[in-house]
C-alpha cells in the first residue's frame, strides 16, 4: 500500500486536512472538547500523512514539483519538493505529530477561560504554513506563506491574552517577523532585478551574471531577514519573551521547528542558489553561530523562568546548527566539496536532533507549569516524587541537550567537532585562528550546557518541595507522558542509530544544487562512523551496549558481594539544625558562580532595598531584599536608541501639521514655484 | 490721445494688477472689498470686449451674470452679513510688514517676466498682457498666504478666479459660453457656502481671525 | 595471548588505583613528617564500606541510588578505552578522544545531580562550584587531546600514541605545551590540589568531597573507588600520551610484564610529582581558578598553531 | 441609457428626502434603494464596457475602461455607506447629538456629494469635470462640519480654503492644456477625445508647464504629501460614512483627472516627465505619513494618514508603469474596500466609546468582539498582510521599480514596514487590555455590521480569485500607462 500513494497525493492530504481541521474547528468553536478534538485530532492525521510524503521523498527519492499559474504575472504558486525540503517536512510533521497529541490534553486546561475554536483554527494555519515555506519554490509564493506563518504564530502567543505582557511579546514578535520579511523582500527584488524572473528554478541557472555588490547585498538583506527569524545574537531579542508565550505545544513547535525554517532558507539560499559564496560570508555566519552559541548558554544560566531558559536554549543550539551551516560555506568558498558536504550533513543533523530534544524539554516543562500553574523554577523543588515519569523524559531531555553519549546531541555535536577539525587543517592562518575560536566557543558551550541543565533539572525536579503548591501536583495525564516517552525514544534511536540517520542526511546533502557526485565522505557499515580520511571513527550503539553490559555487571556484583547490608531511610545529615527546604541549592545559588565569572560579558546587577521600622533608627529592619538582574545589551545599546531616534523624527515631522492655514496654503505656493523652476524646461 | 482699444486693455489690466497689489496693503475690510469690486468690474469689462469682438449674445448674458454676482451679489454678502452686524471693520493684518510684502510682490512678477516662462510667448502677440495677468495670479495666491482675516482668505480666493479668468480672455483660452456660465453658478453657490461658514465661525470662535483656528494639529 | 592483554586491560585500572591513591597518602604524610598509612590502606577501606550497613536519606530520589553504579561503570569502560601498557587493539571503537572526553562529562553531570538530589547546602553548593569548573575544563581538556590527534593525524588515542612514540626529540616544544595544560586539566578534574583538597570535609573549600557527603555503605565504596579510577586514567593519560615509549606491540608474556612495569614506573613518577605539587602550594581561591583554567585552553591552542 | 438611470435616481433621492418632514425613518431606506439601483446599473454599465469598449450615451457622457472601474468603487462603497449611516445616524440621534433637520441636511447633502462624483467620473469634459470636483468640495464642506463643534467647523474651513486653492490651480491647468484651440476659433464642445486627436499640435515645453498645474491642483484633491494638509483634519471631524467615502473614493476620482491628462501629457512629451514627477510625489507620500502614524494620537487621523500613504504607493505605481500600473488600479480598488472596513468599524468604535483618542480606548476585543475582528482583518488588509490582496499588489509595484527606480524601492518598503510598526502598536494598545468599568458589552446594535461585513467578504474574495472580466477590463485601462 505504502508505493500506492505518490508524494504529491500525500503531501497535499495534508494540506487539506490542514485546512479542514482549521475551518472546522472555527465552526466547533462553541463547544471546547469538540473543537480541542477536532484541531488536534485533524493536526494528527495531516502530520501523518506529512510524514508519509517526507518519507516516500527522502528514502525513494519521489521528489515532485508542481505549478499553478495566478493572476499576477510574477506570481505562480509552484511547489518543489526535493529531498532537503523533504529532510523538514519530516521534522516539520514528527514534531506536529506529538505536539498534536500532547496537545490533547494539555489543552484542557484552557476549557472555560479561551476559546478553543481559534486556537484550532491558527494552530493548523500554523502548520500548513510552515509546510508551505519549505516546499514553496517561487520567490512571491514564499514570501506569502512565509508571513501567513508568522501571522498564524502571532496569533498563537497573544492566545492568552489576559496576561499584559503576552500581547507585549507578541507584538515585539510580530513587528521583528515583519521588519525581517521587509528585508527578505528585498533580497528578493534585488534577484529579479538582474534575472527577471522570482522562480528559485530560473535565479538557480542564471545566477552568474549577477554583479558581485549586488549579491553581497541579497546575502546581507537575506542574513538578517533570515537571522531574525532563526533568533541569532543582534535579533534574537523577540524569541525569549515570545516562545514562552505562546501554549507549551506551539511554543514547542516554534522553539524546535520553526526557526529552523530560517536555517532552512539559510542553506536553500546560501548554499544552493547563491552558489558561488564569497569566503567573508561563511566567517560572517561562523563568528554569529559562535557568538549565538556562547551568548545563548549564558543568558540562559541567567533565566529563572523554565520556558525563557529553553528558548535562549534554542539560540545557543541554532548558534551550533549555524557553526555548521558557516563552515559548510568557507569550504565551498575555497572550493572543499567534501568538507563542505560532511559540514552540512552535520547541521542538518543537529536540526533534526535540536528539533525533537527542544520539543520534549518544553513539553516537559510545559507539564510542570500546568500542574504547578507558576513558571518560575525558583517555586519548583522535589518534583520527581509526584511527576517521576515527566521527570524521567525531562532527564533525557538534558542529557541530550548537554551532548552526553548515549542519545543523539553527542553524535551531532562529535560531527560538528570533526567539521571544525577540518577546517583547523585549512593552511590560511586567518580562516585557522577563526576555527580554533569556534572549536573553543563550542567546547565551552557544551559543559555550560551541561552546567545549565543541571541547574534546571536539579532545581525543578530534586531535593525538597519549595512550596505548598508542588504537593498538590500529580503526574500528567497519558497523552502528554505518550508524547514525551515517544520524543525520549526518538532521541535515543537517534543517538543509538546515528550511522544509519547520517547516511540518508548525505543522500539530502548530494541532492543539493552543486553537490550532485561527491559521495565517500564518511563509510558508515551500520555499527560505526568512520570519517573517510580516517581521522576519527566512533561507534554510537557500541557505546551504549557496553555501558548497558558493564552497568549490569558492575549493579549485580554489588548485589551479590552485599545483599547481608541493610538499607536503612534517615534524614539527611543536617548538622543538627532543622533542614527547611529553603536551605538547599536553588537557581540563582547554582548559576550566581558562573555568572560572577563571566560578568565582563552579563554585566549583572545588585539593588539592595531596606524598609526601616522607623526612618531615623536604622537599626530594625522591617524588610531587606536584594533584586539580581543582568543587564540586556541589546535593549539598551541598540534597540532603544533606534526607538527614540524614530520617536523624535517623527515628532519633527509633526510640525508639518502645525493647524496654521496661511501654512497649509503656503506648502502648495511653494512646491508649485519648486516644480515650476525645476521641472518646466 | 485716442487710445486704441488695445492700450485701453492694457491700461485696465495694469489697473487689475494694482488692485491686487492694494489688497495686501490695505487695512480696512470694507476698502478690501471695494478693491475687489473694481477689479470685478474690470473682467466684466474684458469679458464684454471680447463679446463685441466675436459678437456672441451669450457672451454679454455671461458679462451681466458675471456683473450681478460679482460685483452685486458677493459684497453684499461680505459687507451686510459680516462687516455690519458684527463690527469687523479693522482685519487683522498680515504676516509680513508692508516693506517685506512689497518685496515679495516684485520678486513674483520679477519670476513671472524671467525666462521660465518665456514658453508661454508662443501662445499670443502681446505678451506684456499675459505676464501681468500671470502675476496677478501669483500674487493672489500670496495674499491667501500673507493675510491673517477669514474675509481676506475669501477675498485672495475671490482674486484668484477673476485673474484666472483675466489670464484666459488675454491669452485667448476663452471657455465656451455655457461652461463660462457654470463656473459662475459655481462660484455663487462658494460665495454662499463661503459666508454661512464665516458666520458659523463667528458665532464659535467669536472673530474672524484665522489664527485661532489651529487647535487641529498633531500633538 | 591478545585474550591475555585485553583481560589485563580490563582490570587493571581497577586493581591498581587504590594503590596509587595510598602512595599519595604515603609521600604526603612523609612531607609532612609523619609516617601515615601503609599504601594498601585504601584496599582495606574499599573492603570495609563494602560490608558496612546503608542510610539513605528519605528526599532522595531514584537518581541518588542509581548514581554510584552509572559513575564506576564509566570508569571502567574508560579504564578499557586508553591506552595503558600495550596499543594493539587501534581500532578499539571507545577510544576517540571526544567520547573519552564527553563520557567523563556524563559521569560529573550524574554526580552534580546526586550532589543536589539529597536536598543538603553542602550537596547543592559542591555541584555548583563542580558543574562551574567542569564546564571551564572541557575547553582546555578538549583542546590538549586535538593538538596531539593533529599531530598524529587521527583521535584514535591507540594510534596517537603509535606515531608519537616514534618521534624525534627535536619537535618535542609543542607537546610540552600541550603537557603543561594536560596537567592543569588533570589537577582540576580529578579534583586535586590547586582546585580542590581531596581530603578535607570543610565546607568553604570543598567541591567533590560535597556532592558525595551523604553516600554510606557500598555506594560510597563505589564512589570512592571510581574517583581513584579516573585518577589513575587521567594519570595514565598523561603518561601513555605524553611519554609513549614502552608500550608493547607484540603479545608474548615477557613485553607484557616489561610493559607493565615501565607503566608502573612511569605513574608513579607521576604521583610523586602530584604528592609534591600538593604539598607545596596552597589550595587557590575559587574565583582564581577560572584564570588558571583559561590558560591551559590558551596554551593548547597556542600549540595546535604552532603544529599545523 | 444606464448612465441617465444613474443620475435620475440620485436626483429623486434628492428631492423625496427633501419633502420628507418628520419622521427620519425614511431618509435611509431611500438612500439605501437609490444606491442599490446605482450599483444594478453600474454593473450594467461593466458589462456594456467589458462588451463593446468605450460606452458612449452621448457627446457629453461616456465611460471608458478606468472610468467603469472608479464608477464600480463609488458604487459599493457608496452603497455600504448609506447603508451604514442608516444605522449610524439612528445611534446618534438616540444619543441625542443631531436633531431631524441635520439628519435631512446630511442625506440630501449625501445625494448632490455621490451625484457630483458619478458626473465627474463619467463627463467627457474637463472643464464639466473640473465643475463636478468642485461641487464634491462645496457638497461636502457642510457634511464635515456637520457635527457643529468648533473644531469641525475648522476641519471644514481648511478643507474648503485649500481645496478651492488646489482646484484653481488645477482650472488654470486645464485651460492651458486647450492652448492649441486659439488660432482655430473651434468654439465646438472641448472634449478627451479633442484633445487625443489633434496631439500633433501641442507645444511640448507649455504641456510641461500644463501638467505641473494640473499634478498640483488636482494632487491637492488626491492628497499627496505637500498639499495634504487639510485631508487627516478633514476625514478625522467628518461624521464615519461621509469620512469612508472621501477617503475610499474621493481621492480615487482625483486621481483618475490626473491620469488622464497625464495620458494625453505622454503622447505630447513622453512618459518619463510624468513618471518621475508621480514617483517624486508618490516617494514624499509614503515616507511622511510613516513618521506621522508612529506616534498618532487620533486613530482616524491615523486611518487618513493611511489613505495619504496609499495614494503614494499608487502614485508610484502609475509613476513605474507596465505591471505597476495594472498593480496599481488594483491597489486602488483593494484600498477602497479595505479603508471603508476601516472606517466603518472605527465609527463602531467611536460610538461605543464616544472619543476618538487612542489612549481611552482599551479591550475592545472584549467590548466589541465582531468589530474588532473586522478592524483587525482591515488592519491586515491596509498594511499590506499577505493573505489580502494589497500585499500582491503592493509587492508587483515594487518589482515594477526595482529595474530602474532600485533606491525607491527600498526606501520605499522600508517606509511601508515603519508604517506596519506604527499601525500594529496603536491597534494592539487599543484592542487588548481591560475595558473601563462603563463601558458595556456587546455590539451597538447587531445589523450595523452587516455593510461592513459584505465589504470585507467582497475584500477577501477579491483578494483570492480575480474575475476574469475585472481582469480583463484593469489589463486594458492599465494599457494606456
Amino acid at each position: 500500500m505504502f508505493n500506492l500513494i505518490s508524494t504529491q497525493f500525500s503531501f497535499f492530504l495534508a494540506l487539506l486536512l490542514l485546512a479542514i481541521g482549521a475551518i472546522g474547528s472555527l465552526i466547533f468553536a462553541k463547544k471546547d472538547w469538540l473543537a480541542n478534538l477536532w484541531g488536534n485530532g485533524l493536526a494528527i492525521l495531516a502530520s501523518v500523512s506529512g510524514l508519509v510524503a517526507a518519507v516516500k521523498v527522502l528514502f525513494f527519492g519521489e521528489s515532485f514539483t508542481y505549478v499553478i499559474n495566478s493572476t499576477l504575472p510574477n506570481l505562480s504558486f509552484s511547489f518543489m519538493v526535493d529531498k532537503l525540503s523533504a529532510f523538514f517536512i519530516f521534522i516539520i510533521s514528527l514534531i506536529a505529530l506529538l505536539a498534536s497529541i500532547y496537545g490533547l490534553s494539555y489543552v484542557k486546561h484552557f476549557y472555560k477561560k479561551y476559546n478553543l475554536g481559534v486556537l484550532g483554527f491558527f494552530y493548523n494555519i500554523f502548520l500548513a504554513g510552515m509546510l508551505f515555506v519549505v516546499s514553496a519554490h517561487n520567490g512571491f509564493f514564499f514570501l506569502i506563506v512565509w508571513e501567513v506563518m508568522s501571522l498564524a504564530s502571532y496569533f498563537l502567543v497573544i492566545f492568552e491574552n489576559k496576561e499584559k505582557n503576552n500581547i507585549k511579546a507578541g507584538s515585539l514578535y510580530f513587528i521583528m517577523t515583519h521588519v525581517g520579511t521587509a528585508f527578505i523582500m528585498l533580497a528578493f527584488l534585488l534577484l529579479y532585478k538582474t534575472i527577471g524572473s522570482l522562480d528559485f528554478n530560473v535565479i538557480k541557472e542564471n545566477i552568474g551574471h549577477m554583479s558581485l555588490l549586488s549579491k553581497n547585498l541579497v546575502f546581507i538583506f537575506s542574513l538578517i531577514g533570515f537571522g531574525i527569524k532563526a533568533g541569532i545574537i543582534p535579533f534574537h531579542i523577540w524569541l525569549p519573551s515570545a516562545h514562552p508565550a505562546a501554549p507549551t505545544h506551539v511554543s514547542a513547535l516554534m522553539s524546535g521547528v520553526m526557526i529552523k525554517t530560517g536555517i532552512y532558507m539559510f542553506i536553500r539560499l546560501f548554499v544552493e542558489i547563491l552558489s558561488g559564496t564569497e569566503l567573508w560570508w561563511g566567517v560572517l555566519i561562523l563568528i554569529i553561530g559562535i557568538f549565538s552559541s556562547l551568548l545563548g548558554v549564558l543568558y540562559a544560566l541567567t533565566e529563572h523562568d523554565i520556558k525563557r531558559l529553553l528558548a535562549f536554549h534554542s539560540i545557543e543550539n541554532i548558534g551550533i546548527i549555524l557553526l555548521g551551516v558557516g563552515s559548510a560555506m568557507i569550504f565551498l568558498s575555497l572550493n572543499l566539496k567534501t568538507m563542505a558536504t560532511l559540514s552540512l550533513v552535520a547541521a542538518l543533523f543537529h536540526t533534526l536532533n535540536h528539533a525533537t530534544f527542544k520539543a520534549l524539554l518544553f513539553m516537559g516543562a510545559g507539564s510542570v507549569i500546568s500542574q504547578t500553574h507558576t513558571r518560575n523554577i525558583e517555586e519548583y523543588g522535589g518534583l520527581i516524587k509526584f511527576m517521576p515519569q515527566t521527570a524521567f523524559y525531562f532527564l533525557i531531555g538534558s542529557l541530550a541537550i548537554s551532548a552526553l553519549p548515549p542519545f543523539n546531541g553527542f553524535f551531532s555535536e562529535w560531527l560538528t567537532f570533526q567539521t571544525i577539525f577540518n577546517g583547523i587543517q585549512i593552511s590560511d592562518i586567518f580562516i585557522k585562528s577563526i576555527f580554533i575560536l569556534a572549536a573553543g566557543g563550542l567546547a565551552f558551550t557544551g559543559g555550560l550546557a551541561a552546567a545549565c541543565f543541571v541547574k534546571a533539572f536539579g532545581a525543578t525536579f530534586l531535593a525538597r518541595p519549595r512550596n505548598e503548591k508542588v504537593l498538590q501536583t500529580k503526574e500528567s495525564s497519558f497523552s502528554m507522558r505518550f508524547g514525551m516517552g515517544v520524543l525520549a525514544f526518538t532521541t535515543l534511536i537517534l543517538g543509538i542509530f546515528a550511522g544509519v540517520v547520517s547516511k540518508i542526511i548525505l543522500g539530502v546533502v548530494n541532492n543539493l544544487n552543486g553537490f550532485q557526485q561527491i559521495s565517500g565522505i564518511f563509510s558508515g557499515q551500520g555499527k560505526t562512523f568512520e570519517l573517510s580520511n580516517g581521522f576519527a571513527i566512533v561507534s554510537t550503539p557500541m557505546i551504549f551496549l557496553i555501558l548497558l553490559v558493564v552497568l549490569f555487571l558492575v549493579y549485580w556484583i554489588v548485589k551479590i558481594l552485599t545483599n547481608k547490608r541493610k538499607v536503612k531511610i534517615g534524614c539527611t545529615w543536617d548538622c543538627g539544625t532543622k533542614l527547611e527546604p529553603r536551605m538547599e541549592i536553588t537557581a540563582t545559588g547554582f548559576a550566581r558562580s558562573i555568572i560572577m565569572i563571566f560578568k565582563g560579558v552579563l554585566k549583572p546587577s545588585k539593588k539592595f532595598e531596606v524598609e526601616y521600622q522607623d526612618a531615623d533608627m536604622r537599626y530594625f529592619t522591617k524588610s531587606r531584599n536584594i533584586k539580581l538582574e543582568i543587564a540586556d545589551i541589546y535593549q539598551v545599546y541598540f534597540y532603544q536608541p533606534l526607538y527614540n531616534l524614530v520617536i523624535s523624527f517623527s515628532s519633527y515631522v509633526k510640525r508639518i501639521q502645525n493647524g496654521i492655514l496661511n501654512a497649509y496654503v503656503a506648502y502648495i505656493f511653494l512646491i508649485l514655484l519648486i516644480l515650476l523652476l525645476t521641472f518646466s524646461f | 490721445m485716442i487710445l486704441t482699444l488695445l492700450q485701453i486693455i492694457f491700461f485696465l489690466e495694469v489697473l487689475m494688477f494694482l488692485t491686487a497689489v492694494f489688497m495686501h496693503l490695505v487695512h480696512k475690510n470694507s476698502s478690501l472689498i471695494l478693491l475687489y469690486q473694481l477689479q470685478s468690474l474690470i473682467v466684466i469689462i474684458f469679458v464684454f470686449s471680447s463679446a463685441i469682438k466675436i459678437s456672441s449674445i451669450l457672451l454679454i448674458f455671461v458679462a451681466i451674470l458675471m456683473f450681478i454676482v460679482k460685483v452685486i451679489i458677493a459684497p453684499y454678502f461680505f459687507n451686510n452679513k459680516l462687516i455690519k452686524n458684527n463690527q469687523f471693520k479693522f482685519s487683522s493684518s498680515t504676516y509680513l510688514n508692508a516693506p517685506l510684502t512689497l518685496l515679495v510682490i516684485a520678486a513674483l512678477t520679477g519670476l513671472v517676466y524671467s525666462h521660465y516662462f518665456k514658453s508661454l510667448t508662443i501662445l499670443v502677440k502681446d505678451v506684456d498682457n499675459l505676464f501681468l495677468a500671470l502675476a496677478t495670479i501669483l500674487i493672489s495666491i500670496f495674499l491667501l498666504i500673507n493675510r491673517k482675516g477669514v474675509l481676506s482668505q475669501m477675498v485672495g480666493i475671490l482674486s484668484l478666479e477673476n485673474a484666472i479668468v483675466s489670464f484666459a480672455f488675454f491669452s485667448g483660452l476663452e471657455v465656451t459660453p455655457n461652461m463660462q456660465i457654470g463656473i459662475i453658478f459655481d462660484l455663487l453657490i462658494w460665495i454662499i457656502i463661503v459666508s454661512i461658514l464665516a458666520t458659523m465661525i463667528n458665532e464659535k470662535f467669536g472673530t474672524l481671525d484665522s489664527t485661532v483656528m489651529n487647535n487641529l494639529r498633531e500633538e | 595471548m591478545a585474550i591475555i592483554i585485553w583481560i589485563i586491560q580490563l582490570i587493571l585500572v581497577p586493581i591498581l588505583s587504590p594503590l596509587f591513591l595510598g602512595v599519595i597518602r604515603k609521600i604526603k604524610a612523609h612531607f609532612q613528617n609523619r609516617v601515615g598509612a601503609s599504601i594498601f590502606k585504601p584496599y582495606r577501606d574499599l573492603w570495609k564500606l563494602f560490608h558496612k550497613d546503608e542510610v539513605i536519606s528519605e528526599d532522595a530520589s531514584w537518581i541518588f541510588r542509581f548514581t554510584p553504579y552509572l559513575i564506576f561503570t564509566i570508569t571502567i569502560v574508560l579504564g578499557a578505552s586508553i591506552p595503558l601498557f600495550s596499543n594493539l587493539f587501534s581500532n578499539n571503537l571507545l577510544s576517540d578522544f571526544l567520547t573519552v572526553v564527553y563520557l567523563v562529562a556524563l559521569s560529573t553531570f550524574f554526580l552534580a545531580l546526586a550532589g543536589i538530589d539529597v536536598g543538603s547546602a553542602f550537596g547543592g553548593f559542591g555541584s555548583s562550584r563542580e558543574m562551574t569548573l567542569a564546564a571551564l575544563t572541557e575547553g582546555g581538556f578538549i583542546f590538549s587531546l586535538l593538538a596531539l590527534s593533529f599531530l598524529a593525524h587521527s583521535t584514535n588515542l591507540f594510534s596517537i600514541t603509535k606515531t608519537i612514540s616514534n618521534f624525534s626529540l627535536f619537535d618535542f616544544m609543542p607537546i610540552i605545551l600541550v603537557f603543561i595544560s594536560f596537567m592543569i586539566v588533570m589537577l582540576c578534574e580529578t579534583a586535586h590540589f590547586p582546585f580542590d583538597n581531596p581530603a578535607t570535609h570543610l565546607e568553604l573549600t570543598m567541591v567533590h568531597e560535597a556532592m558525595i557527603l551523604e553516600y554510606s555503605g557500598k555506594r560510597l565504596a563505589l564512589i570512592e573507588w571510581a574517583a581513584a579510577n579516573k585518577f589513575l586514567i587521567f594519570l595514565s593519560l598523561g603518561a601513555n600520551m605524553f611519554f609513549p615509549w614502552g608500550l608493547t606491540a607484540q603479545a608474548d608474556i615477557w613485553s607484557i610484564v616489561l610493559a607493565l612495569v615501565v607503566f608502573s614506573v612511569k605513574i608513579l613518577i607521576l604521583t610523586t610529582f602530584v604528592a609534591i605539587l600538593e604539598s607545596s602550594i596552597a589550595k587557590f581561591r575559587f574565583f582564581r581558578l577560572p584564570d588558571l583554567l583559561f590558560t591551559a585552553f590558551v596554551l593548547s591552542a597556542m600549540a595546535i598553531l604552532l603544529i599545523l | 441609457m444606464a448612465l441617465l438611470i444613474i443620475i435620475g435616481t440620485i436626483l429623486i433621492a434628492a428631492l423625496l428626502s427633501l419633502l420628507i418632514k418628520k419622521n427620519s425613518y425614511f431618509f435611509g431606506w431611500i438612500a439605501l434603494t437609490a444606491s442599490i439601483i446605482e450599483l444594478l446599473a453600474t454593473l450594467f454599465v461593466f458589462e456594456q464596457v467589458f462588451k463593446n469598449g468605450v460606452y458612449t450615451l452621448n457627446s457629453y457622457l461616456s465611460v471608458d475602461y478606468f472610468g467603469i472601474i472608479v464608477m464600480l468603487i463609488i458604487a459599493v462603497v457608496g452603497m455600504a455607506a448609506s447603508w451604514y449611516s442608516i444605522f449610524y445616524l439612528k445611534v446618534e440621534m438616540a444619543h441625542g447629538f443631531i436633531g431631524f433637520r441635520r439628519i435631512k441636511q446630511f442625506f440630501i447633502l449625501l445625494h448632490v456629494f455621490i451625484l457630483a462624483m458619478f458626473f465627474a467620473v463619467v463627463t467627457t469634459s474637463p472643464i464639466l469635470m473640473w465643475i463636478s470636483i468642485e461641487a464634491t468640495t462645496l457638497s461636502t464642506a457642510f457634511l464635515i462640519s456637520f457635527y457643529s463643534k468648533p473644531s469641525a467647523i475648522e476641519a471644514a474651513w481648511k478643507y474648503l480654503i485649500v481645496n478651492s486653492v488646489g482646484l484653481l490651480i488645477g482650472f488654470l491647468g486645464t485651460l492651458i492644456f486647450f492652448h492649441p484651440a486659439i488660432g482655430s476659433q473651434y468654439d465646438g464642445f472641448l472634449t478627451w477625445g479633442w484633445l487625443m486627436d489633434n496631439v500633433s499640435k501641442f507645444d511640448p515645453s507649455i504641456i510641461r508647464l500644463a501638467f505641473i498645474f494640473v499634478l498640483i491642483g488636482y494632487g491637492t484633491k488626491v492628497g499627496l504629501v505637500p498639499m495634504h494638509t487639510w485631508l487627516p483634519d478633514a476625514h478625522s471631524k467628518a461624521p464615519v460614512p461621509i469620512s469612508s467615502l472621501l477617503s475610499g473614493v474621493l481621492l480615487n476620482v482625483a486621481f483618475l483627472a490626473v491620469l488622464r491628462f497625464k495620458v494625453v501629457t505622454d503622447l505630447i512629451v513622453g512618459s518619463a516627465y510624468s513618471q518621475k514627477l508621480l514617483i517624486f510625489f508618490g516617494l514624499i507620500s509614503i515616507l511622511v505619513p510613516a513618521f506621522i502614524i508612529f506616534t498618532q494620537k487620533n486613530y482616524k487621523r491615523l486611518l487618513a494618514y493611511s489613505s495619504i500613504e496609499n495614494m503614494g504607493v499608487i502614485a508610484l505605481g502609475f509613476g513605474f508603469g507596465g505591471i505597476g500600473a495594472f498593480a496599481a488600479i488594483l491597489h486602488m480598488l483593494y484600498h477602497s474596500l479595505a479603508k471603508s472596513i476601516l472606517f466603518l468599524s472605527s465609527g463602531n468604535i467611536f460610538l461605543k466609546y464616544g472619543s476618538t483618542k487612542i489612549k481611552n480606548i482599551a479591550g475592545v476585543l472584549k467590548t466589541l468582539p465582531y468589530t474588532c475582528i473586522l478592524f483587525f482583518i482591515g488592519f491586515l488588509a491596509i498594511t499590506g498582510m499577505p493573505p489580502f490582496g494589497i500585499f500582491l499588489t503592493e509587492f508587483s509595484i515594487m518589482t515594477a521599480g526595482i529595474k530602474s527606480y532600485c533606491w525607491v524601492v527600498v526606501v520605499a518598503i522600508l517606509a511601508l514596514a515603519l508604517i506596519f510598526v506604527g499601525f500594529l502598536r496603536h491597534i494592539v494598545a487599543m484592542m487588548f487590555g481591560e475595558p473601563k468599568r462603563e463601558i458595556s458589552l456587546g455590539e451597538v446594535n447587531k445589523n450595523i455590521l452587516v455593510p461592513i461585513i459584505l465589504l470585507a467578504v467582497i475584500l477577501v474574495v477579491l483578494s483570492f480569485y480575480l474575475p476574469n472580466n475585472l481582469k480583463s477590463i484593469i489589463t486594458l485601462a492599465s494599457l494606456a500607462y
